[in-house]
Order: C-alpha cells, then structure tokens, then sequence
C-alpha cells in the first residue's frame, strides 16, 4: 500500500464528486428529455477512473468506452465542453459533433470515448508503440468493460502489448454486467485477471469499490509499464449505480444477497471516510469539496444550456484534413 | 384477419412464427433475450434486444433457442455461418449495423463465398437482423446506413423494410430463404403502426413494389425514404405532376426490371438513399439505368443521399445530414422544368 | 494410454503415407509449374491430423486451414477429388470452383480448408452449436496454426465453446513457425496449451510428431467433448517439411540445434517403427500400405491431369440457391 | 535521373525514401521483414513481405521500424490509427484486401471517423497499403478488389496506382497526407518495369490522368484495367474512332472534373473497373456523369466489371472472370456505332 498525499487525496475526491454529481445531473436531464440519444452514466466506478488516473499526467494516454464520462473527468477534461458536447452544442469538445459516446481531449492525452465495446484495445496498443518508439516514458491506461473482454481485440490487442513490453495498463471494469448479461455467464474464466495468464504478464484482481486498491495495483502497473517492463492487466469489480443506458428498467439486478450488497457500496463515501480518518482531508476540506464540485457541475449545465448549436456548415467539416 | 402493429411488432411477430414452423430457427445475439442465467429470471428476458423488437420470444421458445451471447461479434455471426452450413436456420442478430467491422469477415468471405467455392455444395440458410439509419441521436457509430455495402459482396441478399407488413413478410421470406439475408430494420421505424395480417405469409425478396403509379417522374425509394418520396409525389401532384414512388424493398440483388420500366414511362428518375454518396445503391441503379435505359431518359439521373460524412450528434445537424423533402424537390425542380413549361 | 487397434493402426498409416505422397507430389508438380496458385502443403504434420482423425466418423466435423491437405485426407476426402481440385478440373471437389485453399467436403464433415488464417474457429463453434441444439453426440476438430491464435476469433471462439460447453476440440497444430515468424516472437504466451487457462478449460501440450501422443490426448478430448463436458485446447508441438508455401526460401528454418532435430524427426517414420514394434502392423503390411499409397496418389494425379476444366457457364453458377 | 524498375521496387523506394526523410514513419505487418527474433538471421529479413515488396527495408531501417506483428489484422491496424492519433505516420500492410474483414471496424467506424466526432481535432495520418485483384490463381479469399467498398467511406482516400512511376509517387504522397489513405496494389502488376525517377516526388492525389486524348469516346479506367482500356484504344483507333483513356489514380474521393469534361468532349463514356459490379467506383462515376454531364451523353454510360461472383480459381473461369479488350470492345461497338456509320 503507498500512502496518499494529501495533495493526491484532495484531487481524487474532487474528480470523484465531479463524477458523481456530473452523473447525476446527466441522469435528471436526460430524464426531462433535454439531451438526445444515448448516454451511459458512469456513477458508481468513481473509484477506478480516479484510482487509476491519479498516476498519469497529460503526456500519458486513455483509452474509454462508451461509458467515458467518468475516464474524461479523470483525465482532465473540462466539464463545460463535456457537458456542452452531451446536449451538441458548439462549444462542446467536440464541437457537437461526437456527443455523450465520442467525447476526446487528444490534448489532455483523452483518446476518445468510443462507442464500439472493445474499440479501444488496438487503438491503445498504438499510443504505446508511439511511446516507446518515440522513447518516451508516457504510459497507456486501456479501459475497457467485463463485457469487453470477450472481445477478439481484448486478445489481439494484449498479446501485442506483452510481445512488445509495450507500456499500457489494461484495466477492466468488472461491474458484473454488460448490458443485461453476466460477467459470470459470458466469461468462461471466472475472473478476467486470470486471463493475464494467456500472455504472461501480471494480472490482478481489486475490489474497484476501494479506491486504495485500485490506487495501488494501478501505481504499480503504470510504474511498471513506465520502466519499460510492459503490461498489467487489472480488473476492478465495481457496480453501476444507474442502467446500462438511459431507460434500462434493470430487471437483471439483484435485489438482494452479496450483489445487494456490492451494489450499495458507495465508493465516494468510503473514500471520504478513509480520507478522513488518515488525515488526507478534514472535514471541511470535504464538505468544500463537494460544494464546490455541485457549483461546478450547475455552471457546466448553464454553459451548455446557454451555447449555440453548431452552425449549418459545420456538417461537412472536418473529414477530411485539407 | 389484420389488426395495426408496430413494425417492430410486425418483426417480433415474424421470428415468432417463424420458430412455430421450423425447429431448425435458432436466433442468437447480445441481450437479445437478456439476463441469462440469473437466477430471479430463469426464462424471462431482461430486455429483449436494446429495442426490445425480440421481447417475450425466449419466454416463449427457451434459452436454447433465443440465445445470448458474449460480446463476441465475429464469434456469433461466424457461429451462425457453420450452424447454418451445418443445417440450422440461425438468425443472428448484429445490434447495429455500424459493428459489422467487427464480423466482417465471416459474412465477406466465409459465409458469402462457401457456396460458390465449395462447387455448390454448400448452402448457408441464415437471415441477419441489423439495424441502420440516423434520426435518433444515436452519433457517428451508431447511425450509419451499411446495407448497400453489405449488398455489393456477391452471394448476400439485402432487404430493407419500409413498413409493418413488409417487415412481417420479408423476414418469413428471408429465414425460409436458403441464402445470407441481410434484414436491415431502420430503427427510426419501430413505432411505426400499420395493418398486418395475423397469420404467417412471406412477402417475395427480390421485388420492388410500385406503391404509387404516376406517369412523369419516378422516384425509386429504400426503407425509410419511402416516406419522403410521399411528401415530394404529394407536392408535386399539386403542381400536377405526376409521381410514380417505387419502394425497392430488396436492395440487392435488386429489382431491374420494375424500375427500368417504370423509367421507361415518366423518363425521370430520383433515387432517395440514406447511405453515404458514393458506391451505394443508389449510383448503383443510376449506372444501371444509365446503361440500360438510357434512350428512354428525358433528364439526368439525380441521387438524393447522404452526404460524405459521418453521422453528426448534435440533433440540427443530423436532420441536415438526413435527405428530406425540400432536398428532393430541389433536384425535381430540375427535372420537371419542361413539364412546368408546358 | 489407449492402445491401438491393429485395424486403426493400418488406418493411420495409410491416411499418413496418403498425405505424405500426396504432398511430395503435389510439391514436385508445383515445381514443374503445372499447378497455379498457392499451395500450403501439410508434409510433416501427419501425426497432428490423422491421430485426432482417426477419433472421428462422418457425423462428425472438422475445419481446416490454408494448410488443409492433410485434414482432408485424413476426414476421409477422396484423393481424385482433391488433386483434381487442386488442377482446377471440373472433377474437382469443388468443381475446380475453389482450389487448394478451399477444398471442402461437408458430406463427409469437412467444412472447409480455409484461406483466412483463424476463419475456422467461428466456424467450428456454430458446428458445435448445430450438434449440441439437434441433441448429436457429434463433435467437431478445430484445426487452426500457432499464428492463427493470435488472431481475434481464437478467443471469441473458445470462449463461447466454453461457456456453452459445445462439443468442440481445439487442435493447435504449433509447427514452429506462421510464414517466417516464430510462435515465441508473436505469442507472449509461452505455450499455447497455456491459453487454456483464461476459458477454465483443460489445456495439454503433445509432441505432435508422436502419432500416440496425438491419438491419446485427442482421445480424451474428443470423448469430453462427446459426453457434454465442452471444448478442450490441444497444442501438437510440429513442424512443416516444406516452405510456408511453394516457393518460399525458407531462411528462417535453423540449420542446428534443437529446432534442427525436430524438423529431422518423420512422425510417418516414427509410427511405422512403433506399429511394427507394438505388433499392429507387419512389415509387409507396412509395406504394402506404402506401396498402395503411391499408387493411389499417382491414380489421383493421372484424374486430375485426364479431367476437363469447368465449363465456361460454371462462372456464374452456385452463387446464390435459387 | 530515371531507370527502368519494377512496380514492386518502385513501391519498396517510396517507402525507403519515406522512412528516410521523416522518422516517424514507421512499417507495419505480417512478415513484412520475416524472421523476427531469429538468432542467426539478426536485422536480416526473412521475407520482406509475401510478394517481397518491402524487402530490404528492416536490414536498413532496423525492427524497431519496419515491425513484424502477429497475425492479429484488428490489432496491429488498430494500433496504426492509434499510433497516427498520437503523432506517429504509420503504414501498415494487410497483406491482402480481402483481410479486410478482420480489421474493418478500425477503418469504418474508428479512423476515419475520430476527426469529425472529436470536431476536427484528430488527424490520421496512416498509409495502409494492401493488394487486390484477380488473375494470380490465388481463388476466392485473396482475388477481390475491395478498393470501391473502402472508398465509400467517408473520411478515406483511396489510390490505385497502374505503373511504377504513379506507384512511386503516390506512395509518397500518401505518406505525406495527414488522412488515411488507402494504396491498393494489383499483385499482378508487381513484376511490370517502367521508368521511374531516383529521387523523391509525389504524384497527386485526387487528380485523374488522361493518359491518351481523344474525342470519340471516354474509357476511365482503375489500376490495371488501364492496359486493358490502351488496348481497345489501339483497336478502335484503327477503325477512325479516336479513345481517351483515362487512369482514375485516385478512387476516392475520385476526380470528377476531369471525367466530366472528357465526357462532355466526347459525349460517350465507358468505366472498366475489376470490382464486382454492383455498388462499386464504375458505377459511381455512371451515376456522378448520368447526373452532371446527363446532356452531353450521347448514349448510355457503360461500366465493365467482373461479373457478381466470387474469383473462382481454375485458370480458363478466372480469365472469363476479368475484364478483358473483348468485353469493352463488345459494349463499346454499342456505343460507337452511329460513329461507323456516318
Ligand atoms: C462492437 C460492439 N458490440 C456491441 C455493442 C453494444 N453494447 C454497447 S455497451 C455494451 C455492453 C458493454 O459491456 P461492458 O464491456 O461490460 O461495459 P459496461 O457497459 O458494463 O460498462 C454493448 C453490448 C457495441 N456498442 N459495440
Ligand atoms: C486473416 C489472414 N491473415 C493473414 C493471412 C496470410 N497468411 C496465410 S498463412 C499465414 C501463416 C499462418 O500461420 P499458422 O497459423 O501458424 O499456420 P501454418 O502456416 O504454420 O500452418 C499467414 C500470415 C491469411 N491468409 N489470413
Ligand atoms: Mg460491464
Ligand atoms: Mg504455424
């Protein structure tokens, strides 16, 4: 266990309240009917997205899925354009144009929501080529969901990276299910870190509810890949707190048993009381924290609700580079 | 007896009675029934497909057959390929069009060509559920319109229902049918309500269907764009002009003979095609057209379609993106300008 | 161990000396330039297909390979056919429609050679689905290289073999080498028998040029699969007597040291002293097996050459059932 | 200074003067140096590609450059757009177009995409080369021409070179261009020897080429077809009946103006394209000319392709297969016969 900074400490229960509360918002408004089309809310795996980015600066990459909020905020994207980007407005990152599934920072070294399950594999296995070819000691943090890893690219895209030591760290968000399918029913392996095995590199397994567990595996495995000693695989069992998607009536939950009581865990509270108690924070610094984080969240509502749609001309724009 | 059903309904109700007549059917895909093997719903789906066109189908027809599977693309839709040369009838569901980069192979070069290479003794009896179309929010990955690519690769069959009756029909057709079809539902139209019969018919693939005779211009539509080749025929029939609207109902191989004779008579014709511009179905009845009834044309041949770019998310620009009906009497103006004249 | 049959014995035999014939053959042919196309001949790999054959009857299924002579032969293809084919004659299994890498037999459980590298594994796994829904006690072989699992669908397949407990066997035929890239460059697994562990199914390693050793494991395997319990990865540790095609100069081959013995071992060799040894063979009939061998492959050579090509309509036929 | 090489080193010389002059290009692919990891071969190439076009380039510009990769086509095509969105300019190989299957969804829904859903701030700047065609016996699975189906996305460029000196520049030009272009090789040109320059230059991309005037009739011709379309020209020209032909080079997005105006030049217009013939660039171009140029036809536009069926592999059905001066001369005697007889 490495011990939290309070510096680091304060920058994971900010990110976690932006999360959260970013989340929340999303939810409500999609529920009035503001927001088209489909998003995935990513409340509730707080602790992974800021567990892990808490090691990265803006010269490592991500990879998301389509359940990118959470990753983008970690990352440092800013929530005036994320948010801007969910209702398509022209001041969204994206200029509108990707929505809730497409949002990107390149700049923040954010590769991209993406709306294809397993997408982001190769495409991670590249931003790490490009870092080791280019002699830099930048890491690759590969998100991808439980559904995910039975994908062909899960395969493909870890044996490359352990071929190569390339510096990329696979993290797997087990929250047991995709879409409304078992983790249990659509893996022959009982865990997905077991599969590390497959290419002889380390595979761990953390409860992704505790955000110094993941803190942890996650140093390891970025310090790992930054040294050049290739990739980890690391699978955090976490739980949405919302559906699969907007409008999911989530009937395939439990409403009961060791499920129930993953599924009300809640991440941000534990880490607030770890916080806490080990002096990482006080009381205050907390309470300010996620005030803060509210006001942030409702001036990214009024930025987005304030912006202009994207002009007429912008649909033939950017596909190709003149 | 006919009552109105939605045109997912309409679809429901064809794999439903489809798997009455044939215990060979078997349908496969992801959350296609939903919640397998959770205890606190043994048979029930949790969802029935993310529109829930296959809900109650595993209630009624068991796990063994509305099957589950992992995020497995390639997987499932190659399993469906040596299922079906093995003698199922399996329809596979690919959840959005758009993932066909995930499978591609199995259906452009394994399942497409096995008959052909294997000197005719294989047959691959299996109907593919997809669905494509912007107009839903849905953003660049999740909106395309693929069916004219998946229906340049010889050995495929595409269809592209316009409405609950055909949709009921055509998917008889296609899972009784011993080839790949591609069935590609514009999900747009799931809502759509319309008079279908109760009982089991099939609907032929490989005709279009004149569903408006007019005599000056024919505008030849696929699935959805039908409803725009409506508006269009309805203004202009003011202008008394006089529209006749072909639905191609198959996009490939597709229907030559209907849509050259009716360019035959009006001398005009406009092709409304959700996909991107180029290399789609459209420029593909254009060429054909161009050749082969060239002397009969009194104008040129004008597409109506997307334009070269990716679905845009931002709700403005997706309707832009769309083809609508300010669009094709832009191109009409064109043709008709003589008929006006006169 | 499962002891031999004197009758299996002088079946495996004959269907290696087939093949090895067959092959030669087909590679002096080639040389003269009398064969178009490319040709991936199996010379050196007998043991692999013909010890897990040999557990197989026509209800059964196999998909092959671009490397799939010696599947076909061994699942019970007729030689003229299959030389006809390779000639592009009318005769052809195919009708001379398909060539080498798509000989194919489905009436007598061979779904296809395949020129897709990893295309049978999908495959293979819909057969096994087919035999498990109509309640068979059928199985189905996977044939596929140590390149091929690196592909995509080598995971997507096992897994769905695994969670679904379909009769399906997975025989890696691990020759050392895909073209002229080594199995320990491109798979950061060790073995592939290794990869087993990420599907929790039973994964073993054989010396594939030891016909017994192939046969054994097989065996189990196959009578797994049989009896419901689900797929099994079998690795057969081989090598291939010729180039990865006609005309390859084959510098990555060592010309010492270990890899150099175990491209010197004959598996046909081997056998033949073993079935002698073990009394399931005499000498004469050994003998007589050759004898009758060559002159069957040289019966098929002269069909192919006295066949018709297609007739110029077969162009347009057999793409679609009408 | 110029001098007769191949095709194949012409391709091979891009890519070493590519590499050369910018060192974040990097070669990806199956055995494209061969023999990775081999003690006694070190940076020797094993292969240098299954035709050996890139032979020669690992022993100069080291593994670290020229990168064998499994046989795992999503991945190391993924990783290309991967390492490009980051800054790199890679140029993998799918050592045939038929592959494509296996690797689709980072093209179709992933490349060329990401810079209009990320609002233009995403480049791509990839070179994937492959090869296509029919006419090596190689059958079904590694015979297609797929280069129309890729150019139908948007956001892809696709360059079919017909000669070694357009092959050399084009490459470089592809390398240079910040998009994803796609340069499809016809294997069977590989051996074909021309005059070719020793330094570096480019060949535009999106610029068709007249590669002979005339004013009877328009032939536009992809990649190899060119030799066929020279051909009919010879022939046609001995009759009175003057050809221009015209190499499309690019396929997409393909030149319009410079087809436009030979057809309204000539008035007659016929596309030789190797793709099957349903949705493909010959049928594009019929459709972009029956619309914009639909006045100066002076009869039917005619493509040339192969027939909808898969290459079948005996050598006398392959050859039936292709289009050859016989099937051109046939449609084009349709088209000029007004001109015989005046
Ligand atoms: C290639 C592809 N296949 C299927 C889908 C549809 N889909 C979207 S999310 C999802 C479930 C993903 O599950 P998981 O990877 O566990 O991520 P989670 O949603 O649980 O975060 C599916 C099947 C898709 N978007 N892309
Ligand atoms: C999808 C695909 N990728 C690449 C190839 C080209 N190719 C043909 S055989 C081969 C090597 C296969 O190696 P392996 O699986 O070990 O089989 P082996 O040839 O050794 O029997 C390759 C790369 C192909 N045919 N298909
Ligand atoms: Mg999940
Ligand atoms: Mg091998």
């Amino acid at each position: 266990m490495k011990k939290l900074t309070k510096q680091k400490a304060a920058w994971i229960y900010e990110k976690m309240n932006d999360i959260r509360n970013f989340e929340d918002e999303v939810h409500r408004i999609f529920t009035s009917g503001e927001i088209p089309g489909f998003v995935h809310l990513y409340a509730g795996e707080e602790a992974v997205a800021t567990g892990v980015c808490a090691h990265l600066t803006d010269a490592d990459y991500i990879t998301s899925t389509h359940r990118g909020h959470g990753h983008c905020i970690a990352k440092g994207c800013d929530l005036n354009g994320m948010m801007a980007e969910i209702y398509g407005k022209e001041t969204g990152l994206c200029k509108g144009k990707g929505g809730s599934m497409h949002i990107a920072d390149i700049d923040k070294g954010m590769l991209g929501a993406n709306g294809m399950v397993g997408g982001g594999f190769p495409i991670a296995v590249g931003a790490g080529l490009r870092n080791q070819y280019l002699k830099t000691d930048s890491v690759v943090v590969c998100f991808f969901g439980d559904g995910a890893a039975n994908e062909g690219g899960f395969h493909e895209g870890i044996n490359m990276a352990a071929i190569w030591k390339l510096p990329v760290v696979f993290v797997c968000e087990n929250n047991m299910f995709a879409e409304s399918t078992p983790q249990s029913y659509s893996s022959a392996s009982k865990t997905i870190a077991q599969r590390a095995a497959a290419y002889d590199i380390p595979g761990v397994k953390v409860d992704g509810m505790n955000l110094q567990e993941v803190y942890d595996a996650a140093g390891e495995a970025v310090e790992r890949a930054r040294k050049g000693e290739g990739p980890t695989l690391i699978e955090c069992f976490t739980y949405r707190k919302y559906g699969h998607f907007e409008g999911d009536e989530q009937k395939y939950k439990a409403k009961e048993g060791p499920e129930k009581e993953h599924a009300d865990t809640d991440c941000i509270e534990l880490f607030r009381k770890q916080a806490i108690d080990e002096r990482l924070l006080t009381v205050k610094q907390a309470d300010d924290i996620e005030e803060k984080s509210r006001q942030d969240v409702a001036a990214a509502i009024q930025f987005a609700e304030d912006s202009p749609v994207p002009r007429p001309e912008a649909l033939l724009e950017d596909v190709y580079v003149d | 007896m006919t009552r109105k059903i939605t045109f997912m309904q309409a679809i429901n109700e064809a794999l439903d009675q489809s798997m009455d007549r044939d215990n060979n059917v078997i349908l496969l895909g992801e959350d296609i029934a939903g919640g397998a093997t959770i205890d606190h719903l043994g048979n029930e789906g949790a969802w029935g497909g993310v529109f829930g066109v296959t809900k109650g189908l595993v209630e009624k027809h068991g796990r063994e057959r509305v099957i589950d599977t992992p995020i497995s693309e390639m997987g499932y839709m190659g399993a469906a390929v040596g299922a079906a040369a093995t003698g199922l009838r399996p329809v596979p569901e690919l959840m959005f069009n758009d993932f066909i980069g995930f499978c591609f192979d199995t259906l452009l070069a394994q399942g497409s060509k096995m008959r052909y290479m294997f000197g005719g003794k294989a047959k691959i009896p299996m109907t593919v559920r997809t669905c494509h179309g912007a107009g839903a929010s849905a953003a660049a990955q999740h909106s395309g319109s693929y069916y004219g690519m998946l229906g340049s690769i010889p050995g495929i069959k595409v269809v592209v229902p316009s409405n609950p009756y055909d949709a009921k029909g055509l998917l008889n057709a296609a899972i009784e049918d011993d080839n790949i079809v591609i069935f590609s539902e514009d999900k747009t139209l799931y809502g759509i309500k319309d008079e279908v019969p109760e009982d089991y018919y099939t609907v032929e693939i490989g005709k279009a269907k004149v569903k408006r005779e007019g005599s000056d211009l024919t505008i030849v539509t696929i699935g959805k764009m039908l409803y725009v080749a409506n508006e269009v025929a309805d203004t202009l029939e003011k202008e008394g002009i006089s529209v006749e609207v072909i639905d191609l109902v198959t996009a490939a191989p597709w229907d030559q003979e209907t849509i050259i004779s009716s360019v035959k008579k009006t001398g005009r014709l406009i092709i409304i095609d959700e996909a991107n511009p180029h290399n789609n179905t459209a420029t593909d009845i254009s060429a054909v057209v161009a050749n082969k009834a060239f002397d009969y044309l009194d104008g040129p041949i004008k597409c109506v379609c997307a334009p070269n770019t990716p679905v845009p998310f931002a709700t403005n620009l997706e309707q832009l993106y769309l083809p609508n009906k300010d669009k094709v009497l832009d191109v009409a103006s064109e043709l008709i300008e003589d008929l006006k004249k006169s």
